[in-house]
């Protein structure tokens, strides 16, 4: 792990990763093999200690800690997780009648041999990809493609699974234009009665319109430090207090992680990440998410369409929590 | 989705809100166009719709206003006045929030549902107040919503909702992201339906309700000036270089990018919707007398 | 009828109308009511030679004629139908994701009553008018709010006609950029399926792919003096001769007149024109154009729609010629 | 809709036609390729698949060499190859355009259908072969498009054609034109059995067939370089003020434009569609040696 994008709550990890690295290091040193000091005690120790303060860590994250981890440049992004759990991956682009939204990756895979419809929020690691990729904000294009190929999909029976990664859609003067609106509420109304089963995981951010947009699904994951909100904490905090720079307390205010969306029923459920989270191991986190995406599909595979899509609809309608007066 | 308090106006295009106009006159004679600045008589406003006989800018109505000048006289029958906010979240303020506009508008919440006839047609009819917390989408809002739509499955009637709204309700975090989700769903039920849904969108239309129902009709109809769009103007100032053109987000730059079917004034609205009415039903409309005959 | 836009083969006409207007004043001159000379004698001979040059001049137009007429400025444009002949119309404007095409008008209206969607190519008559109207060269969105409006009468059941009066669809670099292409393919595409009535007439020009794209009709019907063509006379005469002047023999060569069309089973019907043109009397037209749609609409109204839509398919599939070879 | 002959070509992006490459060297050891003018011998170009081993342009292929490439040996059978055109307008030279295309390019027509498998999948198979008139679409080529595409549905199975075309064949008039419409009305058919139906757009696919049965696959592939457009320089000129980009019209234009899925080289293009039928008809593929395998 550089030293670089290490997030404040992890230093404490980095200093150790850095010592244990050293040690390594002597270890291995192959200039050296006749006097080559014992250190597997120590090594053992300093693991034995590393372990436990990422437990320790990790166990007290702060709503706002998560909303780090979830932005975090070293997370696995879809397309890392696309080339890990998907075999004979064909990216697919375009909507047809505009533009290729480098925001929204889609395409056709198999998962476990079957087929499957792959979308999601593809962010970029460097400043030309951030930038090709518009930060994985979606323009109506993206919304439009993953419309185009859903229906493909339904067309030729093969589930769908999207992965949410996104701060939020695209808010600028060109997206509007183009109906950014109506691109998302569409793509909404088309997965509601989609007939085939699908099945969606946030990954990182899920930042409100923009997320959801793709992830009216049978089975809603999350990954264990993933987030999902229905404003920027920044955002929230400059309307609640006049002042972005409470963006935590905003984050602890809006109820964004995984265990309290579960709780309240917005997702099926949580996917656990590796001790210190997903960006320490990408690979444990592809075997967890292919774990969780098969264990999802499976049961939503040979449900009569109609029963599918009705399972759907309430699932989503039961959503909301309000009183009925009795007596007016 | 920001709520109320969020968007910057226009002063060229977009009309004010009701609440910004100022009595001017003692005794509630007359009232200041925040729009245009001219002093209009009450009775004068009223009579025009609260449209402003100098600039012709249309002021926010109330859903009680809208409701009256809309329907049939009699034909309005409210639905689901029972169903009240909670505050799952705890949620700042929230709770003194609900309370106040309560007590401002004398509704249960900002959005409300009913039956009623227009020209002698049916319909379901559902009207947002954006008195109610900047007309925001929580739990309520998207459950009437989604109640409209299956009421007018349920009773195969057509459903027209007069949208206003700055979006999905904060306060009820996650719970209001779904409404989006849950209203966007009962709308596809309802083209399912073959029933038509007519939209009419009223200043101001933004954020989560623009980009759910408010963006899934068979005709979208808006008010003249009615500011309507993604994100608020500072969002949009973060995430854009180059200056909005004039008239962005006015319901005739959305008419100009394809959004929009036809921009009617309020006063044409009951005839328009009578129209549209009875050439997607086929029935026949009646001339029910009185304003909206 | 103005000096101005008057075509060659009509001048003579245009003479013989300037003569009788001086007769017709100089009996109506108010001021003169004692001393009215009586010429009703030589009205009735002029108007009787009048009808007779006409019927010989327009029982042997040429091709290229042919396209002059459907081309005049003087002809009544779409709107100008649809104000004569049909009931409650409303225009509805917009593709949901781009733009308002101003050279395609769509709208729900009532003929005889009845709900019908009514698409057509709109030119314009002025400068402004054409500019705002693309000259009735429709680009994407136009035919993407014309597939709109079609999905919604298919939705509620509503008959759909279709007025073609254009040049060609958009051959600008914009509207490729926009997907032209696409756009046009598409509206076919869905034409072919729509579970609704169709009724296409042409009503002046004809032209290509921007013509057929809203005409994959039930019953196409053409004007009696409308052309309909694979491509314009100048485009054809510039590839077959590097001259574009030749283009009234290449409006020979391409037999565009409704009357070869017919021959030719690519439309079911010729409506008829008054003596002269539809320029010169456009309510006597517009009743023409409105007792063949309620005459072709008739019988369509009733039959189930997968015979509609098989019927339809048969209509378009028959259509080409060509020879099959024994033994090979 | 403009024949052969109409499109200019841009030096830089656009590959040259086959028939432009002018044998350099005697006995036809050697070619220069007309793109960047390099001298390529003969046996290294046919190894190559006609793709220029300096610069990479994808030449032109014939219908026989397009269906050598592709598809697994042997597995080839042609259908509805008795089709002929005939001149129904009595167009002028049309007759000795045909004969002259029938002897140069020894193809009844310039459109082939038949059925082929891929890597072990079936499907049917069309290709057009632009030497014949600059593939364009007449009567003959339209109806065997339409068959191609009933075939599938009869025999269910994917359909895979091979675009290249100028557009509509002018010499066949409103008999052309209505090509569009049944191609574009075979397609949803073929859509509505829910059979794939995958484009290979190659240089140059424009007008007539672009605007109907190329632009409606479930998946549009293109080769690199591919001139694809709806309209020829001359015409686009005529309607547009601004220069056209270097890249006008070319896949990779197209493929920034939302239109193309995917852009392949020629060596990749039997194992793309192997895998793409695979996923869309959940058959597994087997390896079947040789070129393609
Ligand atoms: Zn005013
Ligand atoms: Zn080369």
């Amino acid at each position: 792990m550089a030293s670089l994008n290490v997030l404040d709550f992890e230093k404490s990890i980095a200093e150790l990763d850095e010592n244990l690295s050293k040690l390594h290091q002597i270890v291995e040193d192959r200039n050296n093999p006749q006097n080559k000091p014992d250190l597997a005690g120590q090594i053992a120790e300093l693991e034995e200690h590393r372990t436990a303060l990422l437990s320790a860590l990790f166990a007290n994250l702060t709503p706002w800690d998560k909303v780090l981890l979830a932005r975090h440049v070293k997370r696995p992004y879809t397309l890392d997780y696309v080339g890990a759990i998907f075999e004979d991956w064909t990216e697919l682009h375009g909507d047809r009648m505009f533009a290729d939204d480098g925001a929204i990756v889609a395409g056709l895979a198999k998962l476990d041999g079957q087929p499957v419809a792959v979308i999601g929020h593809q962010k970029g690691r460097d400043l030309k990809q951030r930038q090709q990729r518009n930060f994985g904000s979606a323009r109506p294009e993206g919304f439009r493609k993953a419309g185009r190929i859903m229906q493909m999909a339904a067309k030729f029976g093969i589930p769908v699974v999207t992965l949410i990664d996104t701060a939020a859609a695209a808010a600028d003067i060109a997206a509007d234009e183009r109906g950014i609106s109506e691109a998302i509420a569409r793509s909404m109304f088309e997965m509601a009665t989609l007939p085939v089963p699908i099945v969606s995981i946030i990954i990182g951010e899920g930042g409100s319109g923009g997320a959801l947009g793709i992830a009216v699904a049978d089975r809603v994951l999350m990954l264990e430090h993933a987030v999902y909100s229905v404003i920027p904490p920044e955002g929230c905090a400059a309307i609640l207090w006049r002042d972005p720079e409470r963006k935590s307390d905003a984050a602890a205010a809006l109820n964004l992680t995984a265990q309290r969306a579960l709780e309240l029923c917005i997702i099926d459920d949580i996917v656990p990440e590796p001790l210190g989270g997903a960006h320490r191991d990408w690979a444990e986190s592809a075997e967890s998410v292919k774990a969780a995406l098969l264990q999802s599909l499976r049961p939503l595979t040979g449900i009569p369409a109609p029963t599918l899509v009705a399972q759907r609809y309430e699932k989503f309608r039961r959503m909301g929590r309000f009183t009925e007066l009795e007596g007016v | 989705m920001p709520p109320d308090g969020w968007f910057r106006r226009k002063s060229k295009f977009a009309p004010a809100p009701a609440a910004q106009i100022v009595a001017q006159v003692p005794d509630g004679v007359a009232i200041k166009c925040a729009q245009c600045s001219e002093i209009i008589f009450t009775k004068d406003f009223e009579k025009n719709l609260k449209v402003c006989p100098h600039c012709g800018s249309h002021h926010r109505l109330t859903a009680a206003e809208r409701i009256a000048y809309t329907v049939d006289e009699g034909s309005w029958v409210e639905l689901f006045a029972n169903l009240r906010s909670v505050d799952p979240l705890h949620f700042k303020e929230y709770d003194s929030k609900l309370a106040k506009s309560v007590q401002v508008t004398g509704l249960g919440d900002g959005f409300v549902v009913g039956t009623a006839a227009v020209s002698g047609l049916p319909l379901v009819l559902g009207v947002s107040d954006f008195r109610f917390m900047g007309g925001s989408m929580g739990s309520v809002a998207g459950e009437k919503v989604a109640r409209a739509m299956e009421e007018g499955i349920a009773r195969r009637l057509p459903v027209v909702l007069f949208t206003a709204s700055g979006g999905a309700r904060m306060q009820e975090g996650l719970l209001s992201l779904m409404q989006m989700a849950k209203t966007s769903a009962a709308a596809a039920r309802l083209a399912e339906a073959k029933l038509p849904y007519i939209v009419v969108m009223t200043d101001a239309t933004m954020a989560g309700v623009l980009a759910s129902y408010a963006s899934l009709g068979d005709i979208h109809l808006a008010e003249p000036g009615a500011l309507i769009g993604f994100a608020g103007a500072r969002v949009v100032a973060q995430a854009t270089v180059q200056k909005p053109p004039e008239d962005y987000q006015t319901a005739e730059w959305q008419l100009g990018r394809g959004q929009i079917d036809s921009i009617v004034p309020r006063r044409d609205l009951p005839q328009t919707l009578a129209t549209l009415l009875s050439l997607l039903t086929g029935r026949a409309s009646v001339n029910t007398g009185g304003l909206n005959g």
